[in-house]
């Protein structure tokens, strides 16, 4: 079922790959950092709507030289622009959106993504890291599909995609599917399933990751 | 996405607006009285004739026409208001005392906040609404911090019909005054929330400031 | 400690009586029905700012001719005019207002208070009756003191004033003071108090409320 | 009601604002990153001295201003906060490792949701989010309809300290684009609610339909 392809994904690949698959019309959240490169390939002309948690949709691109409005900032606190048909909203009313399930997808970063669709991005589990959990909790619960952008492999060359989480929990059986430099991946109750594969063979996948995949 | 109904004749809008609404769908409807109630909306699924229907809204229809119209019909299966009883309820009255349609009053400011919850993603709340009257009877009582609370569900609704002032083309709303009422609150509390407005203007017309209800929980909207 | 006078107060009396005791400033909500008399004794300009359920503050007076607008209304759905420094906003704000305690004063009917403080105005309890509750359960707890305005005896002589509820509760040890044709008591956990009386002796209401007062 | 402080001195106006803030205090201060931030009243609080404060922001400080200075003159006994860890959180990190200052961390939609509900007299909540994690250790877990909750109680402060755009002299407000963030949420939750703008414009200059923090939940505004 899955197509194979000779080469891994560059980050922005990936961030193509997830744009492709976000419909027309979508309201998506797209986190801070790395998951925020999928704006650069969404056309929102087509009526996707981007949704940051500090009280706004309609977030449009970077702001840039005399754009930059220090009251008009992202998630990642990167001033960025509005685009027409913007609206702002306080914080309860943010996360009530958000916890709400109104939220088509969410793009998030994860240290590790379990094949029951559990996440962990908050937390490395190191006994003197600074807790620090900001909007990640609320993102992995409450949009309608969330996904996951990350490389496959840690520096280590481990699987961040595992059987069970050994870092804390964000969110349990949240993520629908992971997009990484390797191949995309659905995840959940029926267990890890290939959507795609990049630069890896399925044996290949197989070994490195210790996974059994339908 | 929202879709911008528009057509020459009025009346054939607002029925493609309800026509999917099916038998047994729970329909919120906005208004405080006469204030923000879609009467159009609510006619056009009177005429598309759905039936078995769950009904919340403050009241229990007034007069002869709009709700009260739909209870005559016998469309409507239960009723879940702050306040049936009105002096111009008849429709209501009669079908209640003729054990017609079935009732659950909930206190105004629990009934907002049910569906706040429902649009919110609270599994319950507690409300210090109620407590030691007959509307907590049967509801979960707990002491928190040396105060009384009932414990209250979330309550949403498969479609809500929201009448507001202006919708820009993506479904941005700004609402009227005290017509404001139930409608961004259910809005948020619905599957589909079908909207009718006096005015559609184009996307950036509207005050990003004032937007009351975002677009995205907008799927319909019909110029009345 | 407390004033007699000679003769009871007249519906329009009571209500002067109750805006007398309504602070500079304070928010106050005022129900629906005999309560809203009080408005026309309250100065708008001396700063108290009138809230409605149906979600406004700064509510003013009927309007008249062409100032009716049907989507400005009090919640007893009658049309009133906006002053300057209004806001609208939506039910569940509206209610959270109430309900969080930030209105000074609330003015309700009643059927009957009791010594301690509960109020029962939302059903005779008649087992015919088509229940109805509106707003009245959350303004009994929500206002940070509740005044009640009734007269003292019911049509058929009965103290409305009450040891104990007979009719079904609308809130519980929640009113502060009741305002009545016969004067104007304390009611809560210290018992009842007279604040004053009118065309009735301290003896006579004694006995014709069967209640001993502080 | 609503006092206005204005005074030729911007800086004597702030301290008046803050003047009566005492030891021990829970202080909500609004503001994500620097957006909405009200760094002169934050600045007039650490000049007042009060101490032992327990302080409710979406961070921990920032740099070498504002609530981070705060937290360098000890003034802060424990932050309340989502996000404490940032780049540049230096004053924070090194207080928290040094045993310093203690901390709740709390998702930051619940750390809203929290707020609300000490606005709106709820006495607690059942949500969703950290079912399962770290951060619902000894929290009351339970089923409603099939999904997992956690109750969260409602957190309320002595004071709010909140920056706002403009005000009426009745105290109503708007706000700037996402500078509005947290401050309409703590205006409700807390006793006392403190409030710079950069204007006061008369009252009625404001539309109605536009106002987002009501003049019910500002004590005192105060230009800066």
């Amino acid at each position: 079922m899955s197509e194979t392809h000779d080469a891994s994904l560059t980050r922005d690949q990936i961030a193509a790959r997830i744009a492709a698959d976000i419909p027309e019309g979508a309201f998506v959240n797209l986190g801070i950092g790395q998951p925020t490169l999928v704006a650069d390939h969404l056309d929102l002309e087509r009526g996707v709507v981007l949704h940051t948690e500090n009280g706004m949709l309609g977030m449009g691109r970077a702001a840039t030289g005399d754009e930059i409005d220090p009251d008009l900032i992202n998630a990642g606190k990167i001033p960025v622009v509005e685009t027409p048909g913007a609206s702002y909203f306080h914080h309860a009313d943010s996360f009530a959106m958000m916890r709400g399930g109104h939220l088509d997808v969410c793009v998030l970063g994860a240290f590790q993504v379990s094949v029951a669709g559990d996440l962990a991005n908050w937390h490395t589990g190191a006994p003197d890291a600074i807790p620090a959990v900001g909007g990640a909790m609320d993102l992995a619960i409450g949009a309608k599909q969330v996904f996951v952008m990350m490389t496959l492999f840690d520096k280590q060359g481990g699987s961040k995609l595992v059987p069970e989480l050994t870092y804390p929990a964000t969110g349990l059986g949240c993520v629908s599917r992971v997009y990484t430099d390797h191949g995309t991946f659905e995840v959940g109750a029926d267990g890890p399933r290939v959507v795609d594969l990049h630069g890896l063979t399925a044996d290949e996948l197989a070994e490195r990751t210790g996974l059994a995949f339908a | 996405m929202t879709d911008v109904i528009e057509r020459s004749d009025a009346t054939a809008a607002a029925d493609e607006a309800v026509a999917d609404i099916p038998d047994g769908a729970t329909v919120l409807i906005g208004g405080f009285g006469s204030a923000g109630q879609p009467v159009e909306l609510i006619d056009a699924l009177r005429r598309h004739g759905a039936g078995d229907l769950t009904v919340v809204n403050n009241n229990a229809g007034n007069g002869d026409h709009g709700l009260a119209l739909l209870l005559r019909e016998g469309l409507v299966r239960k009723m879940i208001c702050s306040f049936p009883r009105q002096s111009d309820s008849w429709h209501f009255d009669e079908l209640y005392r003729a054990g017609r349609v079935e009732l659950e009053v909930v206190p105004q400011g629990t009934l907002a906040e049910r569906m706040r919850a429902a649009g919110a993603g609270i599994g319950g709340f507690y409300s210090p609404t109620g407590v030691g009257t007959l509307l907590a009877e049967g509801k979960e009582e707990r002491e928190l911090d040396g105060r009384r609370f009932v414990l209250e569900r979330p309550l949403s609704g498969d479609y809500a019909l929201v009448k507001a002032h202006v919708a820009d083309r993506m479904g941005n709303l700004v609402y009227r005054r005290t017509a404001r009422n139930f409608g961004p609150v259910m809005a948020t509390a619905a599957t589909t929330t079908v909207v009718q407005v006096s005015r559609v203007v184009p996307t950036g017309d509207l005050d990003p400031e004032a937007v009351v209800t975002p677009s995205i929980y907008v799927d319909r909207v019909v110029v009345l």
